[in-house]
């Protein structure tokens, strides 16, 4: 391997710490979901990158362009279920959420 | 009539009666429900009779009427049924005890239906347990039972029935649990996977000495024996029993004190002997030891009761006792490996047997007789008792019969089998032999007592006095049948032992060579760690 | 290749390959299409979405079936890679297509019983359902590292939608919410692990993992020092905690709870054994595809003992929490837990033997195990949607999911609690219900694993224990069902036998009890199915 | 063949009762309460059983000639010197040859003679001058059927008839017959619907009414028969044993007859509990026997073919010819006489002598439980709560002396430490239940004591090698104390349920029947006799006199050859006075006199013929049964099996701190000085009785106050039932407690508290995700959150808990693989 796919990869994984990072501490649930792309554009950077500097070749762009719908995808329905949260708690703070424990 | 059928039918007709019963009878109609489901318990019990008198060879030893059908081929499981010497006679208290409990459910007035139901069911289990061969199909049968039973105890029974439900249900399952991973170890380590269930091959493979190493044989057997300690009970693990029988109603108190007793004892004697022999004896001594400590233990802890129905319960723990110290009594030299006076082990294991069926006998009657007076007065308390003799002539005479065979009273079934047991006690320990002498008198002490407080006096002290009806028709018939059959087996015993004997006498065998070869083995593997 | 000819192989081996193997899937996208057009022309107000829905999961169980048959007989099924390798349709792919269709069908049945959803949100409801149960089959199905994203998002997405389904309840839209968000940071963590181990293994098809794991371990210690090697284990790691969290293996399980109590006690259902199932048909691909790479069967054997470790506090901690339980729907939320905990106990032997030293000697224990796997999750399929079932038809009378709710219930509706009996003495684990069998299929296999790893003994210890842990809170149920006095101010629940609900039920327990005495038939297909991943 | 026909009579005789008492409690139970048919049932079984034994006994005689050998005595006798046996008597002269035959004898006997005795009896009979009268088979034994068989192991009830079994079986069955007769008189007032119990009350004050229970009685008398036959008639050990309980449970039954009195119950409790108490003892014996000699049997066992299969226990204790037990000389082992083949080729079982000891205690244990010897004598004075029939059979006549017959029955197997313990425990009950009978007062009491001491008299007999002796006081003191109890019952019948003799006297004008039957009883037991002007030999007495002078005879040669143990003479002497004085109290209290309650006195009546016939034939047999001492056919008849080495006595070796048997002419020398001694203290004893209580010299309440301490303690009979409740009852009950207590808290409580922890732990998922999670989070939130925010905002919820463990989990799960996997 060479330095550059280990920078790009350094990226990718900052990139995920921070999408991490912003899920766990959010307390605004479109906050939480920006975390979750965040995470998947971390991974997606790093597709991006095997598929230039290994021979994972084009299956990674592949990859990348899937990932990309699919999180599209997910964020609709992500924000479809908040909105839904808000008309029924008037809030989209997900510290609200905590009715269901134990 | 063919062999194949007649196991199979004695097993299943109770749970195709529980069909019927569910299905075609009116819920209403309750005298109707309780005369189909007495008939077929007297069915069953006529089906093993047939067994017993038309197809059963007492003088052959091995199995017989073998019934072998591939259930699970990938799991090398079978419906694997058989009948021998020492089943035959507990198939036959099964059966007996319960039609008996069955004519005894009379007095069950709340959901009838359902309490028919489970209880035929119960047989069906109980059933199962004595004539499996295969040990997954033991262990099915096994915890079939489990679950009528839970419910019988927990929807029919007394006040902290709930309490008591529970209890007897997770001490058994623990111990079932434990049944099971034996049962793996079993299977996974015979050498032909084809038979890891089969009970017999297993059993002849130990024999061999090439079943479980020694050391593996002594797990095994310590799980076992856990197992079936708890059913049997003995002492340290015996605290379900006063719960439950004392929580249950009259006719399943009979059914756990006459049956599901004795199948710690059977599993101990048909699995955990044949299969571990060297665990059995290297665990003899300690197996003595519980049975005597269970023999004083309960006596004492009888004599200490103030209800009646509790008081029975410990004598079963005491009485239970003389079956681990008979099965155990199992004496080895040292040296040799050879086993010391093997005829007086036998006898133990004979006696063992015989007290088994005598205590299905006797506590069977001495429940059915706790609960005749319940029923009238509904109270249990010994100290409200007193003049029943005199208020209830027949009853009293019934009664202290069924209590003189529970005491051990020569010419009643309780004597032989106690007797024998201590008798063949010596030879394996003289110290702990004579202190299962001692039983017999606390036995007397805890029975008497009870009796007197009971049954004699100037005057009945309880509630109720004016419901002291004599006994009907039906609870006299019970009753005398049970005493009848104390007095028979306790003059001819021969005709248990005839049956009995030349099995036991195979076990023992096979398990005294099996014990040989692992020796054996032992001493070759010290050499070799020597070298 | 020239490529006009490259085209004409690929529309070939399609056309005539990839779409009969894939017939399942199509058809159920078929049934989606085919709703929404209803609803678009109105023909929904005369043909119920529901109806639809019946037919189409009919249509695809009929399918499954010309599939499923064809499992052991004459011509058996030639396992093949489908679609260019991404899909791979072998006895096991049919075997899940099986249980998947036929759970969806039932299922359907049920919200038809039940009534959830209403006739106007039918179709998108059903929709829902259906592009679940095709994400689950693809998962089933995965070849290659994106199918097994691609399907466990079509799986996942649909889920949360369905969680939140019922609008108007604030327990419900938070439940949504938090599967969601769980959900898809655990997609997130799994696809940067999927990144990892593409990237570093140079390849998205599962087939070739182990070669190139085995070249990779080629030279280096085999050990963590490798950096290749930390990377793809890292990346292993990082994969199966997303299918642990499908899985709501402990401690990735959080949202199960809430989300089964948020979400109706149908979708609770769907949730408990569908995706539970799909999952585990990955997890089986998955770890399969990983192992018996030489130099690296030391690392795998720590993965299995690491999942079996897992799997024991799961179990524990998933009877043990619900003890405590008063909602009927957590739970079994919490059974759900413990029994993932039993299957997964099934992989960890599976990979601990696949990567012993005489693997192939152990082949039949490997596929027992896996057997025992595919025989659990039927007998699951039909005990645990069973006891949902009761819930759902229970709370439809009652409005309430609360074991209190459940009082004394046999006086007035005995075939419910004697369905729900047999039901939870299956789920403990007692004969002669099919609960037993599968238990000690996996129980079996796992103490074969132990001559491997002792550890495994441990595992089966565990799982021994366990049994009679969960019994006291079943037991607490059926108590309270059957020995408590139904208290007069409760809602009566008049469910006769021969009534539909109950039907279903009783068909429900009727299998439970058949799968239980009868195991031959099913385990001799499971074997089948297990076979066609067998390695050597 | 004789010994079938012996079998089958003394089998009717044993099983008619049997059949009575089924046919009278059935019959009895759904029949009328007012009819006697019952009683005459049983009359008539026992009354048969009697005339069987009685043939049995003279088919016997004439089978082996045993009728002839008298005349050859009286033939000696007339020649001078009366001898007990003159077989014995001609040892000295040629001791030598004895020997020899001796041996032959033991070695043949142990091969292939069906049994020693006759073999023995026949070897005696040779050796004499005279030409030799030879006594036939005189044992007969064999199997009726099998308990169990294991292997070589078999259980079985077997048959063992011999001189001994036939003189039991007569005096039973005649004594029986007698008592059955007087009960039909004696219980008539139980033949009522509406019977009402003086002396039970009712907690509002009221008599219990109740139905009587005629026929249940007879019942319960017809069982006890048949228990007590079959244990006479048993074969071995372990057969004895099962009879022994079951005469143990009717007694239990008899004694409480009446249920409603709560006295009658606990006596009846006590009394079974404490057989028990022996029966642990006997159960102890059995295990060694079991264990060492494989058999129960006394006789040998017998194969169809009619070869010996197995030696019976008496034939497998060797002894050699001075009757010592054979012992190995090294390991001090007791080697078992070869056991046949077919047990165990060729080799011989050896058994420690010290388990031999031990078996013969504990067989020994269950007589003095039964013979309510002493340390177990106390439940036979509270077992008078039975009706005075009872007393009469059960406790004073037969199954109290079933214990004495045990260890006549069983003397082979004892080895001589156990004698001397029989001995004294013998000796000491007999003082000790003696001087408790001075000071009793009511009648029935009096005579159980005196029973107990003459239990002790037979018991030291049989301790000091006087095999004849014990057994010959057995019977005679069956039939004056039985008849003294009979008499007793009459006065109480008479009297109206008065028992307490204080408040009789005179009562001879009223009953001058039972009065004079009385006398012939008192003195009987007292052992009062004319002295005869020649010699001893021909003195007129009733038969008390003559077998208890045999025992103190017995034990004075016993002293004379052991002189470190007196004792064992002293104390029966001197009790044989005490005998006769509270003997004479008794009787004095009771018949003489003036009338101390006069309402009593006016009330009483003599009884009806039904209840006065069996005094007076009861009276004549306790006169004139042992008419002759030991030349007469009742001691011959006893004697006529005795075992092998009885005869002759044990020489102890030189040197051994081993004790001296005596044999017959041991005895036979001290006989005269013996008995004038008792005489004397019989005499003298008789006169202070007559001084105290016949006349009215000296004041009674005086001395009692003068004595009031010696008088307590007797009076509370030495305390013992006070030691025993301290001792045993109290402690069991505590223990029984403590296992109730160690079940409910300990065994329960570890269920219990492991139930409590899994809820506990069930709850930690909460309590985890509160404390850990929420710190964590927190303190992360804090950290990042910390740039350019104030710490006041911060909030954490559970959402982001849960996402939050993902990471966690991730990295724990990682640094895990890290840690545990080889790098």
């Amino acid at each position: 391997m060479t330095a550059d796919l280990n920078s790009y990869l350094f990226v990718g994984a900052v990139l995920f710490v921070c999408g991490v990072v912003c899920m766990a501490t959010k307390r605004n649930g479109i906050g939480v979901l920006m975390g979750v792309e965040l995470v998947l554009n971390g991974a997606n950077v790093n597709f991006v990158a095997f598929s230039r500097y290994t021979d994972l070749g084009l299956d990674g762009q592949i990859f990348s362009l899937f990932v990309i719908v699919l999180a599209a995808a997910e964020a609709a329905v992500a924000l479809a279920i908040a909105l839904n949260f808000y008309n029924n708690h008037l809030t989209i703070d997900v510290d609200r959420a905590n009715k269901l424990k134990g | 009539m063919n062999p194949e059928f007649l196991l199979t039918a004695i097993i299943f007709a109770p749970s195709v009666g529980a069909l019927i019963l569910a299905l075609l009878f009116d819920s209403k109609n309750a005298e109707a429900m309780r005369l189909f489901a007495f008939a077929t318990t007297a069915v069953t019990f006529g089906l093993t009779l047939v067994l017993w008198l038309g197809e059963f060879q007492s003088d052959a030893p091995g199995m017989q009427l073998e019934v072998v059908k591939a259930w699970i081929p990938t799991w090398n499981v079978y419906y694997r049924l058989g009948v021998d010497g020492i089943s035959m006679p507990l198939v036959l208290l099964t059966s007996l005890v319960s039609m008996l409990s069955m004519a005894a459910s009379w007095s069950i007035t709340k959901h009838i239906k359902g309490y028919m139901v489970l209880f035929l069911l119960l047989e069906t289990g109980m059933m199962g347990v004595f004539l499996a061969l295969d040990f997954f199909l033991f262990y099915v049968f096994w915890e079939v039972m489990l679950l009528p039973m839970y419910f019988l105890i927990g929807v029919w029974g007394g006040p902290r029935k709930e309490y008591a439900a529970i209890k007897f249900f997770l001490y058994t399952l623990a111990g079932s649990v434990l049944m099971l991973v034996a049962m793996l170890m079993f299977y996974f380590n015979s050498d032909v996977q084809a038979d890891g269930f089969n009970l017999i091959r297993l059993a002849e493979a130990a024999t061999a000495g090439n079943l479980l190493t020694p050391k593996m044989q002594i797990t095994a057997f310590i799980m076992l024996f856990i197992g079936f300690a708890i059913k049997l009970p003995a002492f340290p693990v015996h605290t379900w029993l006063p719960d439950a029988h004392v929580e249950a109603p009259t006719p399943i108190s009979m059914i756990l004190a006459g049956v599901l007793l004795k199948m710690g004892g059977y599993g101990i004697i048909r699995i955990a002997f044949p299969l571990c022999p060297y665990g059995a004896q290297y665990l003899a001594y300690s197996m003595v030891a519980i049975g005597v400590i269970s023999i004083i233990y309960g006596a004492f802890a009888a004599l200490a009761q103030t209800d009646f129905k509790r008081l029975v319960a410990y004598s079963s723990v005491s009485h239970m006792g003389y079956v681990l110290l008979g099965l155990a009594v199992w004496k080895i030299n040292e040296q040799t490996g050879e086993t010391m006076n093997s005829e007086y082990w036998q006898m133990g294991l004979n006696g063992a047997m015989f007290q088994m069926i005598a205590h299905g006998i006797s506590s069977a009657g001495m429940f059915f007789m706790v609960g005749v007076i319940y029923d009238r007065v509904h109270h249990r308390d010994l100290n409200k008792f007193g003049g029943l003799m005199g208020k209830m002539p027949l009853y009293g005479g019934l009664s202290a019969g069924l209590f003189f065979a529970g005491l051990g009273l020569p010419g009643l079934c309780g004597f032989i089998g106690e007797v024998f047991v201590v008798l063949s006690t010596w030879s394996f320990n003289p110290t702990l032999a004579i202190v299962a002498a001692s039983g017999v008198i606390l036995t007397a002490g805890y029975i008497l007592w009870a009796m007197q407080r009971v049954y004699l006096g100037a005057e009945y002290k309880g509630p109720h006095p004016e419901d002291l009806t004599p006994m009907n028709m039906r609870e006299t018939v019970i009753a005398g049948t049970l005493l009848t059959l104390a007095v028979i087996l306790g003059v001819f015993p021969a005709i248990m032992f005839n049956v009995m004997t030349p099995s036991i006498s195979r076990m023992a065998k096979a398990a005294e060579a099996g014990y040989r070869q692992s020796a054996t083995q032992l001493s070759q593997d010290e050499m070799q760690a020597k070298r | 290749m020239l490529f006009p000819q490259l085209l004409d192989k690929l529309i070939t081996e399609t056309t005539s390959l990839s779409l009969p193997g894939f017939s399942v899937e199509l058809c159920l996208s078929a049934t989606i299409v085919a709703m929404l057009m209803m609803r678009l022309v109105n023909l929904d107000r005369l043909v119920p979405a529901s109806v639809t829905a019946v037919l189409g999961a009919f249509a695809a169980l009929v399918f499954t079936w010309l599939q499923f048959r064809q499992i052991g007989a004459a011509d058996a099924i030639v396992s093949q890679k489908i679609f260019t390798g991404l899909l791979i349709h072998d006895t096991f792919t049919v075997f899940f297509r099986a249980f998947l269709s036929l759970f969806l069908l039932l299922t359907i049945a049920l919200t038809s019983l039940t009534g959830i959803p209403d006739n106007e949100d039918g179709p998108d409801f059903y929709s829902l359902l259906f592009g679940a149960t095709i994400g689950l089959m693809i998962m089933a199905s995965a070849n290659s590292l994106l199918m097994l994203f691609v399907g466990v998002e079509m799986a996942s997405v649909p889920s949360y939608a369905m969680v939140g389904f019922l609008k108007g309840r604030k327990p419900s839209s938070e439940a949504a919410l938090k599967f969601v968000v769980y959900g898809a940071g655990a997609a997130g963590v799994m696809l940067y692990g999927i990144s990892l181990i593409a990237g570093v293994l140079g390849t998205a098809d599962m087939s070739l993992l182990a070669d190139r794991l085995g070249a990779a371990a080629a030279g280096g210690s085999g050990g963590l020092s490798d950096p290749e090697l930390r990377a793809v284990s890292l990346g292993i790691l990082l994969v199966m905690v997303g299918l642990a969290f499908k899985l709501s293996l402990v401690p990735f399980h959080f949202w199960c709870p809430d989300a089964f109590e948020g979400a109706s006690a149908e979708v609770a259902g769907f949730l408990s054994v569908a995706s539970k199932a799909g999952a585990f048909g990955l997890l089986v691909r998955f770890a399969l595809a990983l192992s018996g790479a030489p130099g690296t069967e030391s690392l795998m054997i720590a993965f299995g003992v690491g999942i079996g470790f897992i799997a024991c506090v799961t179990t524990t901690f998933g009877n043990l929490a619900a003890y405590s339980q008063t909602n009927l729907k957590r739970l079994l939320a919490y059974s759900t837990i413990a029994h993932a905990g039993y299957m997964v106990m099934a992989v960890s032997a599976l990979l601990v033997m696949s990567n012993s030293v005489n693997a192939a000697a152990m082949q039949v224990d490997i596929n027992h195990s896996v057997e025992g796997l595919l025989y659990y999750l039927f007998v699951y399929l039909f005990m645990n949607l069973g006891a949902f079932a009761v819930v759902a038809i229970a709370r439809n009378h009652t409005f309430s999911e609360e074991v209190d709710s459940f009082k004394g219930l046999v006086s007035q509706s005995p075939t419910l609690c004697i369905v729900m009996l047999i039901c939870m003495f299956s789920l403990v684990g007692m004969p002669p219900f099919g609960g037993f069998v599968g238990k000690l299929m996996i129980f079996a296999s796992a103490f074969k694993a132990g001559d491997v790893h002792w550890f495994m003994y441990v595992v089966v210890a565990f799982g021994a224990l366990n049994t009679v842990f969960s019994l006291v809170y079943y037991i607490r149920v059926l108590k309270t069902m059957f020995m408590d006095v139904r208290p007069v101010d409760a809602r009566p629940v008049p469910v006769h036998l021969g009534s539909l609900e109950s039907i279903y039920v009783v068909a429900l327990a009727a299998f439970v009890f058949l799968l239980g005495v009868l195991p031959q038939f099913l385990s001799a297909t499971a074997g089948a199915a297990a076979q066609s991943l067998a390695k050597f | 063949m004789v010994g079938e026909t012996l079998r089958n009579l003394l089998m009717i005789a044993w099983l008619l009762p049997l059949a009575g008492f089924a046919v009278e409690i059935f019959g009895g139970f759904w029949g009328s309460r007012k009819s006697r048919v019952a009683a005459w049932m049983s009359v008539g079984c026992i009354a048969t059983g009697f005339f069987c034994s009685l043939s049995a006994l003279l088919i016997w005689g004439s089978s082996n000639n045993f009728w002839k050998v008298p005349h050859e005595t009286d033939h000696h006798a007339d020649a001078g010197h009366a001898e007990p046996d003159h077989a014995v008597a001609d040892h000295p002269a040629d001791s030598h040859d004895s020997h020899d035959s001796h041996d032959s004898h033991d070695s043949h006997d142990s091969h292939d003679s069906h049994d020693s005795h006759d073999s023995h009896d026949s070897h005696d009979s040779h050796d004499s001058h005279e030409p030799p009268v030879v006594l036939g088979q005189t044992v007969y034994s064999g199997t009726l059927y099998y308990l169990a068989r294991f292997g070589s192991l078999d259980i079985s009830l077997d048959y063992y008839i011999d001189s001994l079994t036939l003189v039991m079986f007569t005096m039973v069955t005649f004594i029986a017959t007698c008592i059955h007769v007087f009960a039909m008189g004696y219980m008539s007032e139980e033949l009522t619907e509406e019977l009402v119990d003086h002396s039970a009350h009712l907690s509002n004050g009221h008599h219990v009414h109740r139905p009587g229970r005629y026929y249940r009685f007879f019942a319960f008398l017809s069982l006890f028969c048949f228990s007590m036959l079959g244990l006479v008639l048993a074969g071995n050990i372990f057969q004895v044993f099962i009879f022994w309980e079951l005469v143990g449970i009717c007694s239990y039954l008899l004694i409480g007859f009446y249920t409603e009195r709560k006295a009658a119950c606990n006596a009846a409790n006590k009394a079974f509990v404490m057989n028990r108490v022996g029966d642990f003892g006997f159960l102890i014996g059995l295990m060694v026997l079991w264990t060492f000699f494989g058999t129960f049997r006394f006789g040998e066992t017998l194969n169809d073919k009619g070869e010996v299969v197995q030696a019976g226990l008496f034939q497998m204790l060797p002894r050699d010819e001075t009757g010592n037990v054979l012992r190995d000389a090294e390991s001090g082992d007791v080697k078992i006489g070869v056991v046949t083949a077919a047990v165990e080729p060729g080799g011989t079982r050896t058994i420690p002598y010290s388990l031999l000891v031990v078996a013969g205690l504990g067989v020994f244990a269950g007589c003095v439980g039964k013979s309510a010897q002493f340390p177990l004598q106390t439940w036979l004075p509270d077992a008078m709560e039975g009706p005075t029939p009872v007393s009469a059979l059960v406790h004073s006549a037969t199954m109290v002396a079933a214990g004495v017959y045990l260890v006549g029955r069983f003397y082979p197997m004892f080895v001589q430490e156990v004698l001397l313990t029989i001995a004294y425990v013998g000796c000491i009950t007999l003082f000790m239940a003696a001087t408790i009978a001075i000071v009793a007062t009511d009648i029935k009491k009096v005579l159980a004591y005196s029973t107990i001491s003459q239990l002790g008299y037979m018991m030291l007999g049989l301790g000091v090698f006087g095999w004849g002796a014990g057994l010959f006081h057995l019977i005679t003191h069956a039939f004056f104390k039985s008849l003294m109890f009979l008499c007793s019952g009459s006065v109480i019948y008479g009297c109206h349920h008065e028992q307490e003799m204080p408040k009789m006297g005179g009562l001879w004008r009223k009953m001058p029947i039972t009065a004079f039957t009385m006398l012939v009883g008192v003195i009987a037991i007292s052992g009062l006799a004319v002295p005869g002007l020649i010699s001893l030999s021909s003195v007129f007495a009733f038969s008390g006199f003559f077998s208890k002078d045999a025992v103190v005879a017995t034990s004075l040669a016993f002293v004379k050859g052991n002189p470190s143990h007196f004792l064992l003479f002293i104390v029966p002497l001197v009790t044989a006075g005490i005998t006769a004085f509270y003997m004479f109290r008794l009787w004095f209290y009771t018949f003489a006199g003036k009338p101390r309650d006069q309402h009593i006195y006016d009330h009483c009546h003599e009884s009806p013929w039904i209840m006065t016939g069996p005094l007076l034939a009861l009276s004549f047999f306790a006169a004139f049964c042992a008419i002759g001492g030991e030349e007469g056919p009742l001691y011959r008849l006893i004697t006529g099996d005795q075992p092998a080495h009885v005869a002759h006595g044990i020489a102890a070796p030189l040197g051994s701190g081993e004790l001296t048997l005596p044999g017959h002419e041991a005895i036979h020398a001290v006989h005269g000085t013996a008995g004038t001694l008792a005489l004397i203290a019989a005499a003298s004893g008789t006169f202070i009785a007559w001084l105290l209580y016949g006349t009215t010299l000296v004041n009674v309440a005086e001395i009692k106050r003068q004595l009031s301490g010696l008088h307590g303690f007797l009076a509370n009979k030495w305390h013992f039932d006070e030691l025993y409740d301290g001792l045993f009852m109290k402690p069991s009950h505590v223990v029984g407690s403590c296992c109730v207590w160690i079940d409910k808290t300990i065994f329960d409580g570890i269920i219990h508290a492991s139930a409590e922890v899994m809820i506990f732990i069930s709850k930690w998922d909460k309590l985890f995700d509160e404390a850990v999670v929420d710190g964590f989070v927190n303190l992360l939130g804090d950290s990042t959150f910390a740039v350019g925010r104030s710490l006041r905002v911060i909030q954490t919820g559970r959402l982001r808990q849960y996402v939050m463990f993902i990471v966690v989990g991730v990295v724990a799960l990682f640094a895990i693989l890290f840690t545990t996997f080889p790098g």
